[in-house]
């Protein structure tokens, strides 16, 4: 299954892009997370992780299919 | 309306917009970019958003302050880029008959923005390291609640 | 600082006296004649202030808000005079370090400017009467603690 | 003994003039507000007004000092 990710703040510096297009055998984004995770040693634990598909947030154990945009959404710190 | 710029922008022709004949109270809240967090000299801030979903999740907070206090207006614009000392990074405006419905709603889009809304904020100290906050992997800032005060 | 102004003055400016280095949070309320009050259309409304002691008594009310809350700086300004819908006629600014200090103070100074501080105002309606507010021998206002909302 | 009155707001109104000196045998300012409020008929009742002496607020039963200038102060309604 072909995925795009995007990455924002500390997940971007760690994975050294914005935005990249990759094929998967995980099903949900904790899965996905879990991957790029080992493969990238981002640092964040998944349990701090939320997950966004095409613009909305949904939960970890949601359904991925061709062509969805996941983001993983660090804690955030606005304001 | 929530807002992600890029851009400084100016709170009073915000507020302007929020004018309105039976308006008896407006409350505004600025989120400025202070010298010091938690005891690190800061030099300057970078804020990133998610803008597509961060302007989907502040306008759910505006709608929910809506529906739970008496507003006539709601506007929230958050900056994203670098900043400097003092600059304006997050701007909140409410407008209400009265006074304790503009309060208390202000204060409700303020907490929830920060505690929602896909903004992240790295700070640039003084000793010329960099970290990105809440980010921490271990420690006080480990759980899911904590974020910084301000 | 607390001041009585008979002329129209720019919060703009008064807020950037409170900005400094430290303060990350900046929480401002705006008192705005409102078109209607209690049901009954108005049209304008005159403040009176027993000058010398509004001063003084809002002075003492922002050296409370500095000892209940860890402000930074603390302002308030009340128009007297003629005032027509939409204008300000108080305006009060509150700096702390963090949000929840600053929200709190502000709104401990305006609840307590509204109840304490020698100021009256008159509103004038649409049907060309008159009344000064709270100043009703009976009813519903003639208890101490009944004031106006907003 | 010689007192200056000050009136606002509704007093002032219902009084005609801002300010006046008179001479009273009231001793506090609660005994001077119903002998001012039994000449001219002012309508709120003395439980309502506060006192100040000399830009300052007082107790109803403060003691009256010659020179002294009075404000009666109705009920407040800034903001």
């Amino acid at each position: 299954m072909t995925i795009s990710v995007q990455y924002f703040a500390i997940l971007r510096e760690q994975r050294g892009l914005t935005e990249e297009r990759l094929n998967t055998a995980a099903t949900t984004p904790a899965a996905l997370y879990e991957e790029l995770k080992a493969r990238h040693a981002f640092s964040l634990p998944s349990n701090r992780i939320r997950a966004a598909i095409n613009d909305e947030f949904v939960a970890p154990t949601a359904l991925l299919r061709e062509g969805d945009r996941v983001v993983f959404i660090p804690p955030v710190a606005g304001g | 309306m929530f807002k992600i710029s890029s851009e400084p922008f100016d709170p009073a022709s915000l507020q302007r917009v929020l004018a309105e004949a039976r308006a008896g109270a407006c409350v505004t809240f600025e989120g400025w970019v202070r010298n010091h967090n938690e005891g690190q000299a800061v030099q300057s801030l970078e804020y990133e958003a998610y803008a597509p979903l961060a302007v989907k999740e502040g306008e759910r907070i505006l709608a929910e302050a809506h529906e739970k206090y008496a507003l006539l207006g709601a506007v929230c614009v958050h900056r994203v880029g670098h900043l400097r000392l003092g600059d304006l990074a997050v701007w909140v405006g409410v407008t209400a008959e009265h006074r304790g419905a503009a309060f208390d709603a202000c204060r409700y889009i303020i907490d929830e923005a920060k505690a929602r809304v896909p903004i992240w904020k790295k700070e640039h100290y003084a000793t010329g390291s960099t970290a990105w906050i809440n980010a921490a992997t271990r420690g006080e800032h480990a759980t899911p609640d904590a974020r910084p005060p301000g």
